[in-house]
């Protein structure tokens, strides 16, 4: 459902009507202090965790579970991306899981019963070279063989659908065409991780801030628990769903994964009247942009080169991003930085995910969504629970194994998404 | 000081020039500003600076940025601005202005021109080390302007030193790793219309410091109580400031409240401005102190244990009055007034420190949290470091206690029309963190993010959460930039032509005179087409490649990577990078190679020249140039130091002339004279040393179009000569020229990859039926991946060949191919055999053929299949991918 | 922005160089491997939250690779060292734990 | 008679009142590359007649036959870049012949661009597009230094007091000629 409409008496000064959100329900999800056992303990507090445990609960009716977050719930990647949702990926395996993905966002307000601010404003993928414009029609065709909506726009179109865009052929690296996903669009971060607390919670599930996972117990290679900062607690499964720290738990498990963790950093500007009404992406030139609900200005700009748990990324990153974008978006001159910030992306050698048992009998791992997460986070959380539940994977993550860094069939994203917010 | 008019909400305004417009607008009556963003409440200035939540206006001279606070414009002749309710509005017409950047080095940074600052600045001077000072003020001294004071004369003398740069309107807005700090001068806005034009109206420092102090100074906070936000209520510092230093006139009867010495310092300034100061209301239970004192011994009326507790408005909703409670008894009267001056204790500007990481901490001292922080790269001072000056005792206090429905109007965000009510939700729906209540109430994020607002949060949280200590609570985060900033100013120069180089060869002029259209590879502009006039793109590739095959043709080859390698080592070297053997390549030779990365899959190939035993010529593609380069490196550095062999980039000191096309060979002989260029003296893949005009050369019979071919490699600044040279030998061959269009056509039609089209990163040489370039015989990077199970599976796509059954049909590009009558599956999807790499027309076959990558496809030969474009179905079928002159008899003529 | 030590150059802006992930991954045997030992040294890569042997090339610059200690949670960077000598430990500069002592 | 043409060719001397911005064509210039403190270091420095700086970022100057100035630059360890030494080449290429010597010398005249600066504002303008320190104590004359200028890669080498050469990649000088006239906007 999408959600344009304001609910609080609005300011008449100006030039607009200020849009307001609309008051948060009076109860979310319920402190609990930690139980000595569980059935399941979900690592990780953010979006993905919240909804595994979650579908563990709704879709498996196992309810004994705890979700142990180290700081404040969905602190992390979930509070710190640009909330663009798509699926009209390249390779049929990630096409499949967040076209589920996808899908499940178009009820998730009502299977929730929470506003989410889940705008279907479309998304579009800018090509602005002929090698750029060969890949993004070849992404535009596989998409239209896996039943994904999608279609090629000339430069004209685009200027139909964003009047502010620059599509003059003068400009260094000119528009020459896109992709458009008009199922694509955006949702408010923040809501949708405690919408799925408030729902898990509703449930049963414990979920517990401020209590860090130390270390595990692991028995004939067996997890019997977890050890944390309030104690050992014991349990049958665990799910380690906790990006930006996914290496860290693995080595605590005593495995290996084949991640690196990056810097990726977003900004958003003060109120403005709404100037652009679709989610607009150029890997090309590094620019992800939408204009929120109230009015801001969101925008992703491309990883830091190297490995950090800092939060942080360097500035020259953000200089070069908004001079990209005012290439595109002239009117954006004098926008204004409000606020830059930084998250830690897990980034995989093939740039997609891993959703897959481990080397350890009952712990699985959810880890490496690169720059993709948030709009995965329903499909990721619905298939994690699936295969948690009933210890093997389920189709649609089958491909997304750490084996297939053995194996070597990778599903490489790279060549395809550049940065694929 | 002169008096300038400026116009605000389509209203003529006097004002001195440089002062604050929100102090011109108050001097002339102006209380009510605004109405609030979602409340629709009227607001006032309440503040000093960039802190002012409520005046935020829109530009409407100048550049007209939006969301600027009232309080930090400096009034100018020519100057316009309108009111905005917090949302701001993006103007169509282009941004004229000028933004630019700097790089600058410096032993000390000092942030904050304040007396903190400017004694931190003194003390690194007479040490010897050079200052930068930076302030975000029009003139430096900090509060001492606001007081109306002038700089103490030995100030005034470290702003004179000649180690001392000092910037005024340069606001720090970022602290990063390693002394790295981002600052924001504005350097035209306050000259108005008197602006020079080529002066950038803002320019970013890049400063890189040995040292930096931080004394960014602090903010007054206000109080919490109902009705908290009417047009007449003010922080007391800026209050007293305003009429005090800008001779604003427009109050009668003040009061103010106060929870530490701040307020009473303000209420004597109001005094002798000629305010009344009807009461000092001080939420403490005593204080003492020169400036109580002071308060008491003028006579102003002052009360300990009491504070505002409610206001009401008159009808144009600015202030009218206050109720006043004893906090003992919880006794309330009224008092009239129209000014409320507030002081809440004080907030240092933690936020920088607190962009690298450091964690403020609460002093219950200061009632504030503090930065005090010393080490050689990083040290605060003046009010960050606790400093506060002053006789003050301030305490913890941020209200009275309020009922429900008085906090609905107890205002903590005024931006963001957030009150004491939103937070008590918030408090009630099980949020403890105070990220929590910033994100679940949005106080904080809007344009003045929390900066006043903040430490009312965590007060208001401490009351909520049974009178914790702020400790406990802790601060919200703080991200760069400190202040607001213009996209444009942060993009300085990058515009336009500027905004990534352009690649050019030394021919591109000749290329543009001639009429390319062109087309971007990386950064490089190659000519994509030459269309004469009224020359479609088709046209103008059919006649390009009609001449290749025909009569002889010429292109730039100029973009491609080429490398030296020498080295008693070059040969063996060679033998580890590419998949195929080099070290049995005769002198004199040239050998087509193809490189993988470690993990078997292609990543560049080219044409390499042996040119003696130990002297290697590498050409990569136009795109790998520089990877290739740091590939070599990476391995002779980090793995094979033992290797003796050096690689210097020579791309642009060679240009290179493509010379193809049956007749290539006669034209070459009227410019190449001094060497044998007859099929059997110099045969394909051989290259020889020759002169133009005793200008050295060195042809290649390289062919990437499969025609009897010479490449010229010639020092880049004589390639233009001698192109123009060849063009005029060539008239009588109607020489003719091509872009990158024609080149792919000419390859494909040979079957010749181009990695990155024909490839997308998942291909091994095996994919690419290039088996034959795989060496058995010898290790190379790569070579063991391909033992790994999903690289030897059957099955896997391979390149192959497909005709279009409708001849004239040119099939997209990326299309994917299907089985005959492939149908989708439950859920709509169709399974697919391959997709389509390159596709084209070719006047040689007469029809259209394309590239792909088909499952199995050496084993489809033959095979009918399916390109479903939209609703249309395009049969084709599935050939060898070479599919002119198999034998190569052309290109060995 | 960050500010590398090139041993050769001296400090530059972190544009200057291109990043090489973990420091001392050596180019194993590749005919004595199996699939999983190759698989690992094709991606498995250290990726420690504090410090970070890892490899730098100052690219823009001289061209040449070297070795640096760096904290991946304060960015704060320690020791540098060339190809083939000897790794110092993170804290003979800084003092402070180094994981694989 | 075929002569060299310049990547700048047609583009106007930019002078202003504070910096002078021209280019130098025709500079010769060989990458020499050969390992510190080898005999075969040695060799070539004899050979070339001119002691090679051992430390990147240095510079030599030797005046060579006919009175011109030969400069030799480190910009590594084992790289150097000889500039205005025509007879480099034919002097060490017998060395090279014997293989007794392990080095490599490449005429590189075409792959660079040579724009030199003058003028008394000369740094200031440099330091909006120049990211690395500029101050006399970290850069003074006789200093070179590789790095990006707007994107590009250049050589930037402290000649002479207030005159620095900037030796661009060849692709890149018309982008860079741009990017330097447009910097010297403020302080005509």
């Amino acid at each position: 459902m999408t959600n344009t409409n304001d609910t609080l008496p609005s300011g008449t000064i100006g030039r607009r009507q200020a849009a307001a959100l609309p008051e948060q329900p009076p109860n979310l999800w319920k402190p609990v202090k930690p139980k000595k056992a569980y059935d399941t303990v979900i690592v990780g507090g953010g979006g993905h965790g919240l909804a595994t445990a979650y579908y563990l609960a709704k879709n498996h009716g196992l309810t004994n579970i705890a979700v142990l977050e180290k700081g404040w719930l969905a602190g992390g990647n979930t509070a710190r991306n640009t909330t663009i949702i798509r699926s009209n990926y390249l390779w049929d395996e990630s096409a499949a899981i967040y076209e589920h993905s996808l899908k499940l966002w178009e009820t998730l307000e009502e299977d929730l019963g929470y506003e989410l601010f889940f705008s279907q404003r479309g998304v579009l993928t800018l090509a602005h070279s002929i090698s750029d414009v060969r890949s993004k029609r070849r992404n535009f065709y596989a998409n239209a063989l896996n039943g994904i909506d999608s279609e090629w726009l000339t430069p004209e179109d685009v200027k139909k659908l964003v009047p502010i865009i620059n599509i003059s052929p003068d400009v260094r690296y000119p528009v020459l065409g896109a992709t458009y996903q008009p199922r694509g669009g955006i949702a408010k971060h923040d809501w949708v991780a405690w919408g799925y607390a408030k729902a898990a919670s509703d449930l049963g599930v414990d979920i517990i801030q401020g209590i860090e996972v130390t270390g595990f117990d692991i028995r004939n290679n067996k997890v019997q628990g977890v050890h944390t900062s309030q104690g050992t607690i014991a349990t049958e499964k665990v799910g380690l769903v906790a990006a930006g720290h996914s290496s860290i738990l693995a080595n605590l498990a005593g495995f290996s994964i084949p991640i690196q963790s990056r810097p990726l950093q977003a900004l958003v500007s003060p109120l403005l009247e709404q100037v652009l009404n679709t989610v607009v992406m150029s890997g090309a030139v590094h620019v992800y942009v939408s204009q929120a609900h109230k009015g801001e200005l969101v925008m992703g700009a491309g990883a830091d080169a190297f490995n950090s748990y800092a939060q942080r990324g360097g500035f020259h990153v953000i200089e070069h991003q908004l001079a990209a974008a005012l290439e595109l978006f002239p009117i954006f001159s004098r926008a204004q930085v409000l606020r830059t910030w930084g998250g830690i992306v897990d980034i995989a050698p093939d740039a997609s995910p891993i959703i897959c048992l481990t080397p350890v009998e009952n712990l699985f791992i959810n880890c490496g969504w690169g720059t993709g997460g948030f709009k995965a986070t329903p499909g990721s959380g619905w298939v994690m629970a699936y295969t948690i539940a009933t210890g093997t994977p389920h189709e649609l993550n089958l491909p997304f194994t750490l084996d297939r860094f053995v194996t070597g069939h990778l599903i490489d994203e790279h060549g395809a998404a550049g940065v694929a917010h | 000081m002169s008096e300038v008019s400026f116009i605000f909400d389509d209203k003529l305004y006097k004002g001195q020039k440089g002062e604050p417009m929100a102090a011109a607008l108050l001097r002339s009556g102006l209380l009510s500003i605004t109405n609030s963003t979602y409340h629709g409440r009227p607001r006032g200035v309440a503040g000093l600076g960039v802190e002012e939540p409520n005046a935020l206006v829109q530009m409407v001279s100048g550049t007209k940025e939006s969301m600027l606070p009232a309080t930090v414009i400096e009034v100018a002749d020519g100057l316009a601005a309108h009111s905005l309710t917090g949302i701001g509005a993006l103007p169509e017409a282009p941004d004229e202005a000028r933004y630019d950047k700097t790089n600058h080095y410096v032993d000390t940074l000092v942030i904050g021109a304040g007396l903190a600052g400017l004694k931190a600045a003194e003390e690194y001077l007479c040490a010897g080390r050079e200052v930068l000072l930076i302030d975000d003020q029009p003139v430096p001294g900090g509060h001492l302007r606001h007081l109306g004071l002038e700089l103490p004369a030995a100030l005034r003398d470290v702003l004179a030193h000649g180690n001392l740069t000092y910037l005024c309107r340069c606001t720090a807005v970022g602290l990063y790793d390693q002394n790295y700090v981002v600052a924001i001068e504005r350097r035209s806005d306050h000259l108005g219309n008197s602006a020079p034009a080529n002066r950038s109206r803002i320019r970013v420092w890049h400063i890189r410091a040995d040292k930096i102090v931080l004394a960014p100074g602090g903010f007054q906070r206000p109080l919490i109580f109902a009705n908290n936000d009417r047009p007449g209520i003010m922080l007391s510092h800026a209050a007293a400031t305003y009429v005090a230093v800008h001779g604003v006139r427009i109050f009668s009867r003040a009061v103010v409240a106060t929870v530490d010495n701040q307020g009473y310092r303000d209420a004597l300034r109001l005094r002798h401005a000629g305010v009344q100061v009807q009461g000092i209301y001080d939420a403490r239970s005593g204080a003492g102190g020169s400036s109580v004192d002071a308060a008491r011994a003028a006579g102003i009326p002052a009360r300990f244990r009491a504070t505002v507790l409610d206001t009401a408005a008159n009808a144009e909703g600015t202030l009218h009055s206050l109720t006043i409670q004893d906090l003992d008894t919880n006794e309330t009267f009224q008092i009239g007034a129209d000014l409320l001056a507030v002081s809440g204790g004080w907030t240092p500007i933690v936020d920088l420190a607190t962009h690298i990481g450091i964690k403020p901490v609460w002093s219950e001292e200061h009632a504030a949290f503090l930065v005090n922080h010393s080490t050689d790269q990083l040290r605060t001072a003046g009010m960050l470091a606790g400093d506060f000056g002053g006789d003050d005792d301030p305490s913890v206090f941020f209200g009275p206690a309020l009922d429900p429905e008085q906090s609905r109007y107890a205002y903590i965000d005024l931006q963001r029309d957030a009150t004491l009510h939103d937070l008590r939700r918030g408090v009630g729906a099980g949020l403890t963190n105070i990220e929590h209540i910033k994100r679940y109430t949005t106080i904080g994020t809007a344009h003045d993010q929390g900066k006043t607002s903040g430490m009312l949060t965590i007060g208001a949280l401490c009351q909520l959460n049974g009178n914790v200590s702020p400790a406990d609570v802790g601060t919200l985060s703080f991200r760069p930039p400190y202040v607001p900033v213009p996209f444009a100013a942060l993009a300085g120069r990058e515009r336009g032509e500027l905004s990534d180089p352009v690649r050019i060869t030394v021919l591109h002029p000749w290329h543009v005179e001639a009429g390319a259209v062109f087309e971007d590879v990386g950064q490089w502009k190659r000519p994509w087409y030459f269309p004469k006039p009224g020359e479609s793109m088709e046209d103008a590739v059919r006649r390009e490649c009609t001449a290749a095959r025909q009569g002889v043709a010429v292109m730039d080859a100029s973009t491609l990577g080429k490398i030296d390698i020498q080295g008693p080592d070059a040969a063996v070297f060679l033998d580890r990078i590419y998949t195929n053997i080099f070290s049995t390549l005769p002198e004199g030779q040239c050998r087509y190679g193809m490189m993988c990365k470690a993990d078997g899959i292609a990543f560049d190939d080219g044409v390499t020249t042996r040119l003696d035993k130990n002297h290697f010529f590498m050409t990569t593609t136009t795109g790998g140039a520089a990877g290739v380069l740091a590939w070599l490196e990476e391995w002779l550095q980090t793995e094979w130091p033992d290797l003796k062999v050096y690689c210097t980039s020579v791309t642009e000191h060679i240009s290179t002339i493509a010379l193809v096309g049956p007749k290539s060979r006669q034209l070459l002989r009227e410019l190449i004279t001094d060497i044998d260029l007859s099929k059997d003296a110099f045969p394909f893949m051989h290259s020889r040393k020759a002169t133009i005009d005793g200008i050295p050369v060195r042809i290649a019979r390289i062919s990437f179009s499969g025609e009897l071919a010479f490449e010229i490699n010639v020092e880049w600044g004589y390639a233009r000569p001698i192109w123009e040279r060849l063009w005029a030998l060539g008239r009588p061959y109607d020489l003719t020229a091509y872009g990158t269009e024609t080149m792919h056509v000419l390859r494909a039609e040979k079957g010749y990859i181009i990695i990155g089209q024909d490839t997308d990163g998942t291909q091994t040489p095996y994919d690419l039926n290039m088996s034959w370039i795989v060496s058995k015989k010898k290790e190379f990077i790569g070579k063991r991946s391909f033992q790994l199970p999903y690289l030897k599976t059957t099955g896997r796509q391979q390149l192959v060949g497909l005709l279009p059954e409708n001849h004239d049909e040119v099939i997209p590009e990326g299309a994917y191919i299907t089985v005959l009558n492939a149908q989708p599956d439950k859920q709509g999807k169709t399974s697919h055999i391959g997709f389509v790499t390159s596709s084209y027309y070719s006047p040689a076959l007469g029809r259209a053929f394309a590239l792909t990558l088909v499952a199995d496809g050496l084993n489809r030969m033959g095979e009918v299949v399916a390109v479903p474009i939209g609703k249309k179905m395009i049969h084709a079928t599935i050939c060898d991918a070479v599919f002119i002159d198999k034998e190569n008899i052309r290109r060995y003529s | 922005m960050l500010y590398i030590p090139c041993p050769h150059c001296g400090l530059r802006n972190e544009t200057e160089f291109h990043y090489g992930a973990e420091a001392g991954v050596s180019y194993p045997d590749p005919k004595v491997m199996t699939d999983t030992e190759w698989a690992k040294y094709l991606h498995i890569r250290a990726n420690p939250k504090g410090w970070l042997a890892e490899r730098w090339v100052h690219f823009a610059g001289c061209g040449r690779w070297f070795n640096l200690w760096r904290n991946t949670i304060t960015h704060e960077i320690g020791p540098v060292w060339l190809p083939f000598t000897i790794q110092p430990k993170a804290t003979d500069k800084i003092g402070e734990e180094d994981p694989k002592a | 008679m075929i002569t060299k043409e310049s990547p700048l060719k047609g583009m106007n001397i930019g002078i202003v009142a504070t910096v002078t911005i021209r280019e130098l064509p025709g500079l010769h210039t060989i990458d020499l590359r050969v390992a510190p403190g080898t005999a075969a270091q040695v060799v070539v420095a004899e050979v070339l007649g001119i002691d090679l700086p051992e430390k990147p970022g240095r510079t030599r100057m030797k005046t060579v036959s006919g009175g011109g100035e030969a400069h030799a630059l480190c910009l590594a360890p084992d790289w150097w870049l000889i500039v205005g030494f025509g007879e480099a080449e034919e002097k060490l290429a017998p060395l090279l012949l014997t293989n007794d010597y392990h080095f490599s010398i490449v005429d590189v005249s075409g792959q660079r661009t040579t724009i030199e600066l003058e003028g008394p504002k000369v740094r200031e303008v440099l330091a909006h597009l120049w990211e690395q320190d500029l101050r006399e104590k970290s850069f003074p004359v006789g200093s070179v230094s590789q790095g990006l200028m707007v994107k590009a890669p250049v050589i930037v080498w402290h000649i002479a007091p207030f005159r620095y050469r900037v030796m661009v990649r060849s692709s890149f000088a018309l982008h860079l000629w741009k990017a330097l006239t447009d910097a010297v906007e403020e302080w005509m």
